[in-house]
């Protein structure tokens, strides 16, 4: 028992980001509502981004800012930059996201998935 | 559709605090190179100073500095001036975004520096003209803007 | 290795044209669509430069940045990529010349954005064929994605909502690859391909099986692979026409070809046989054969029942992948360029039936009888390459990884092809007996469609049957180099 | 006491998701996930990404939450219809099967924070080696971002642009016939 709360404990973060990730997923499958799955993608993103940011962590060392006339260690900068791009990435998602949202809204008033299955009867 | 909120205290901290957002938006940019910050949340920041307006004058008054489509074109605009840093560098006789080849200067690290410089102010263009077309979607119809 | 800015050239002119779409195209009447096309031309002509540079000097290379991979990022062509290249830029340019006048038919005043979409699909999908950088490849899939995904939105009533299921989808996807990238990272600490290749080797193998899973459920939902096909049907139904015959034949085929560079060129075959990935795919594979099949003969819209029966070409090509033989493999690549063709035919004539004709359903094809004379053909000679009729394109592809399944003496696989088979058979002869045997209406209107439209139909049709024709020295001197070495 | 602070900052942001999965009102959804970035983004500066930290409170506590509210407006934040039963069931089992193959995955990991692992002895110090003499740019992210690999922030604000037209291709006018 002292063992795996000690596992747990000392993996934290990555925990977390299984944690996130599962929640994500559920979210974006289970729900008609469109906002919600959203939501999901964005828990399922920020799972991503935990993942390569804890990655980078080094419990010896500093943020990736090099000051003039300090020899301390760094934390790993490439996931970081990478994650920036990711971060980007996942609103750019969310503006194309909106733009059709606000047109499902116009069409039909709501932000939902419909009853039945969309496509069967055509355009 | 959004409507203007008519208030002299409004319309009196409108140009204020547009200024000091873009000022904001400048330092950030600029001082990327040194801090966290650079092109992306800079071009938040100008997006944001270019939203407010619209929030307190109304969309007619907004549209007519800055257009849905004028923002998307800005948008471009931004991100063709990375590209065209990119392509001058290949042009030059390097390759791709290899800033070393611009013509600034004799110290090569000094060249890059202003390479990324020019390439973050390109980002904040492109971002914050992204960020305004998608905020005017939610806020109004820009279906209804005239002919191409 | 010859280093080139070839590769980074051919990429910027689809980039760079989208670029300039989206600052004049507003302010120039028409200017968007002659753009388009002209750069759709030029990105063609440089392809098939690519692809000459290529043969003759072997892989081209382009380190970006002016920093040596694995420090920056690098370009990487080879005989593969440069096949891919040419597919890519060919069929995009035949499909959206062909479909020119069904853009201003049905996105009028929307021209500027559809055009700008459009060639920055393009544009995606060809770096995702010559990256050499897994990040990288992760960004071009987002932007050839998102473009996907507006041109999806932009059909009519309905079609936001399939826009937003592939949009949920599939940005999970691209999520599920990215953390797959993660996985890779963390167990070798870099990103290009060609390191990743060289360190995966002695890097903890746990995280190398779960970074290789991920990524190929991650692209297994970009390209359809059943069960992760959901967002495909409803999205190339609903579509606009022009969008669904530039889109179909190639996003979910590129995503196939980028899953068999990760695997094979990073992975190498070795460690793919230990880690169960090759044996999922090739049983996911049989499954969408069947499952596509099986739901394409029941469908009884046009352009739906294609996208299901794209789900089962697909599955052709995974199970060609997941066997790993040279057969196997040589099917799964000559079986993404006659798919793209096929689909390019099918899908532009679905537009002209459904613009032209007002024909959505496949029973109501019946009205271009023997007022589309040369849509019909064209429609013929795609349907009878899906059936896998000799000498057309489609039966070698299938061919091959039918021989494959046998070599390999899986007994499973090859009633999967046999099903897949006879349900093609049933769902193209339904199309062709409303085309040729149905009694046509009276009041339909006569004459073809567009001549452009008609016009590409045509030679995209031709080039199904010049790939069947020239199968073997397209084999011996194109395909059968370009493959990863594999087993027998 | 860094490590302590992270290990609380995993238990709330925790507690958040739980919270954000299992409401029913919208704007608390919009809310709860305002509180979740903030806290998110608290965490990653602590766990020394100042630049991923500014950009994700940017986002998500500011853009995001901006644009969700600007889509509340028009509809009823009450009317969240609840999928049947068997859906949600079934919904747990790609979530299930994914959380299965990253704990196994994160298992093989070392421990977090280890200083010996690929990603931190491999590249990461030819980066903070060389990036100010390269670049004369002490902030290593931007040097990364803008310049070794620069590629990736192109197609990064290629992909920003394709939101941007994505609003004019999908919103139609009123007189459009194809309404």
């Amino acid at each position: 028992m002292a063992a795996l709360l000690d596992y747990l404990v000392n993996r934290g973060p990555y925990l977390l980001f299984v944690v996130l990730a599962v929640l994500g997923v559920y979210l974006m499958t289970s729900h008609r509502n469109y906002l919600k799955a959203m939501v999901g993608l964005y828990l399922f993103q920020a799972s991503v981004i935990l993942f390569f940011v804890a990655i980078a962590f080094r419990v010896d060392s500093s943020i990736p800012i090099l000051v003039p006339g300090r020899t301390i260690t760094l934390s790993n900068p490439l996931p970081h930059a990478l994650m920036l791009t990711a971060i980007v990435v996942g609103v750019a998602t969310l503006g194309v996201a909106v733009a059709i949202l606000r047109r499902i809204q116009a069409e039909t008033g709501s932000i939902e998935e419909p009853r039945h299955e969309a496509g069967e009867s055509g355009r | 559709m959004i409507q203007p909120f008519d208030s002299l205290m409004l319309r009196t901290l409108l140009g204020p605090s547009v200024a000091a957002l873009q000022l904001f938006a400048l330092y950030v940019l600029m001082h990327g190179h040194y801090s966290p910050g650079g092109g992306f949340p800079a071009g938040i920041l100008l997006a944001a100073s270019m939203i407010l307006p619209l929030l307190v004058k109304g969309r007619g008054a907004a549209w007519r500095t800055l257009s849905p489509r004028g923002a998307v074109t800005l948008t471009a605009a931004g991100v063709l001036l990375y590209a065209l840093v990119g392509v001058a560098s290949l042009l030059l006789g390097g390759t791709m975004l290899d800033y070393s080849w611009l013509p600034f200067g004799d110290d090569v690290a000094n060249r890059r520096s202003l390479g990324i410089l020019l390439i973050e102010v390109g980002v904040t263009i492109g971002v914050a003209g992204a960020m305004v077309s998608i905020f005017y979607s939610l806020a109004g119809d820009i279906g209804q803007e005239g002919g191409d | 290795m010859t280093s080139s800015s070839l590769p980074i050239v051919l990429y910027a002119v689809p980039f760079l044209a989208a670029l300039l779409v989206a600052v004049v195209g507003w302010y120039v009447r028409g200017s968007a669509r002659v753009i388009a096309v002209s750069a759709m031309a030029m990105t063609a002509t440089l392809a098939a430069a690519v692809l000459a540079r290529v043969m003759t000097e072997g892989t081209l290379y382009t380190p970006l940045g002016g920093w040596p991979p694995p420090l920056g990022i690098a370009l990487v062509v080879d005989r593969l990529g440069a096949l891919m290249v040419v597919l890519v830029s060919g069929v995009a340019s035949l499909t959206v010349t062909g479909s020119l006048r069904h853009v201003s038919q049905e996105l009028p005043g929307r021209e500027t954005p559809y055009y700008s979409c459009v060639l920055l699909v393009t544009a995606g999908l060809i770096g995702i064929a010559v990256t050499g950088d897994l990040f990288n490849l992760f960004v071009h899939l987002e932007v050839a994605s998102l473009a996907a995904y507006a041109l999806v939105a932009a059909g009519g009533r309905g079609a936001p909502r399939a826009a937003m299921a592939y949009l949920i989808i599939g940005s999970a996807g691209a999520s599920l690859y990215l953390l797959g990238v993660g996985f890779l990272y963390a167990a070798t600490g870099t990103l290009n391909m060609a390191d990743e290749a060289r360190l995966v080797a002695t890097a903890d193998p746990r995280l190398v099986m779960v970074g290789t899973l991920l990524i190929v459920a991650g692209l297994g939902v970009k390209m359809a692979l059943f069960p992760l096909h959901a967002w495909m049907p409803a999205a190339y139904q609903l579509a606009p026409a022009a969008a669904a015959s530039f889109m179909a034949p190639l996003v979910t085929k590129v995503s196939a070809y980028a899953l068999i560079r990760v695997l094979f060129w990073v992975h190498g075959e070795a460690l793919l046989r230990t880690g169960g990935a090759l044996e999922i795919l090739a049983w996911a594979g049989a499954a969408a054969i069947v499952a596509g099949g099986a739901l394409a003969l029941v469908e009884a819209d046009l352009r739906r029942m294609l996208a299901y029966s794209s789900i089962g070409q697909v599955g052709v090509v995974m199970l060609g992948v997941g066997l790993a033989n040279t057969a196997g493999m040589t099917g799964a690549v000559l079986h993404i360029a006659s798919d793209a063709l096929v689909k390019g035919v099918l899908f532009l004539a679905a537009g002209i039936a459904l613009l032209r004709f007002g024909v959505s359903r496949v029973d109501d094809l019946n009205r271009l009888r023997g007022r589309a004379p040369w849509t019909g053909a064209a429609i013929t000679v795609a349907g009878l390459s899906l059936v896998g009729v000799p000498p057309l394109a489609g039966f070698f592809g299938k061919w091959y990884v039918l021989s494959g399944a046998l070599q390999e003496g899986r007994w499973m696989f090859v009633a999967a092809l046999v099903l897949g088979g006879l349900a093609s058979i049933g769902y193209v002869f339904r199309i062709l007996e409303r085309l040729y045997f149905a009694p046509a209406p009276e009041h339909s209107p006569p004459g073809e469609g567009s001549w452009l439209a008609v016009g590409a139909c045509l030679v995209l049709a031709a080039g199904i049957v010049l790939l069947g024709v020239a199968n073997e020295s397209v084999v011996s001197t194109l395909v059968l180099p370009a493959l990863p070495e594999v087993g027998p | 006491m860094i490590l302590y602070v992270i290990k609380v900052l995993v238990v709330l942001l925790a507690v958040t998701a739980l919270a954000v999965v299992r409401v029913r009102d919208l704007f608390a959804l919009v809310l709860l996930l305002s509180v979740f970035s903030g806290l998110f983004g608290t965490l990653l500066a602590l766990m020394g990404a100042p630049d991923v930290a500014f950009t994700e409170g940017v986002v998500g506590s500011s853009v995001s939450t901006i644009f969700f509210m600007a889509l509340l407006w028009r509809i009823d934040p009450l009317a969240l219809t609840r999928a049947s039963v068997p859906r949600r069931l079934v919904s747990w089992i790609p979530a299930v099967a994914i959380g299965a193959l990253l704990l196994y995955g994160v298992d093989a990991l070392p421990v977090f924070g280890e200083p010996t692992a690929p990603p931190t002895t491999y590249l990461s110090p030819e980066y903070i080696d060389r990036a100010y003499g390269d670049t004369r740019t002490p902030n290593v992210v931007t040097a990364i971002l803008a310049d070794y690999r620069s590629f990736d922030t192109l197609i990064e604000a290629t992909v920003v642009l394709t939101a941007a037209l994505a609003c004019l291709l999908v919103l139609q006018r009123k007189h459009d016939p194809t309404v």
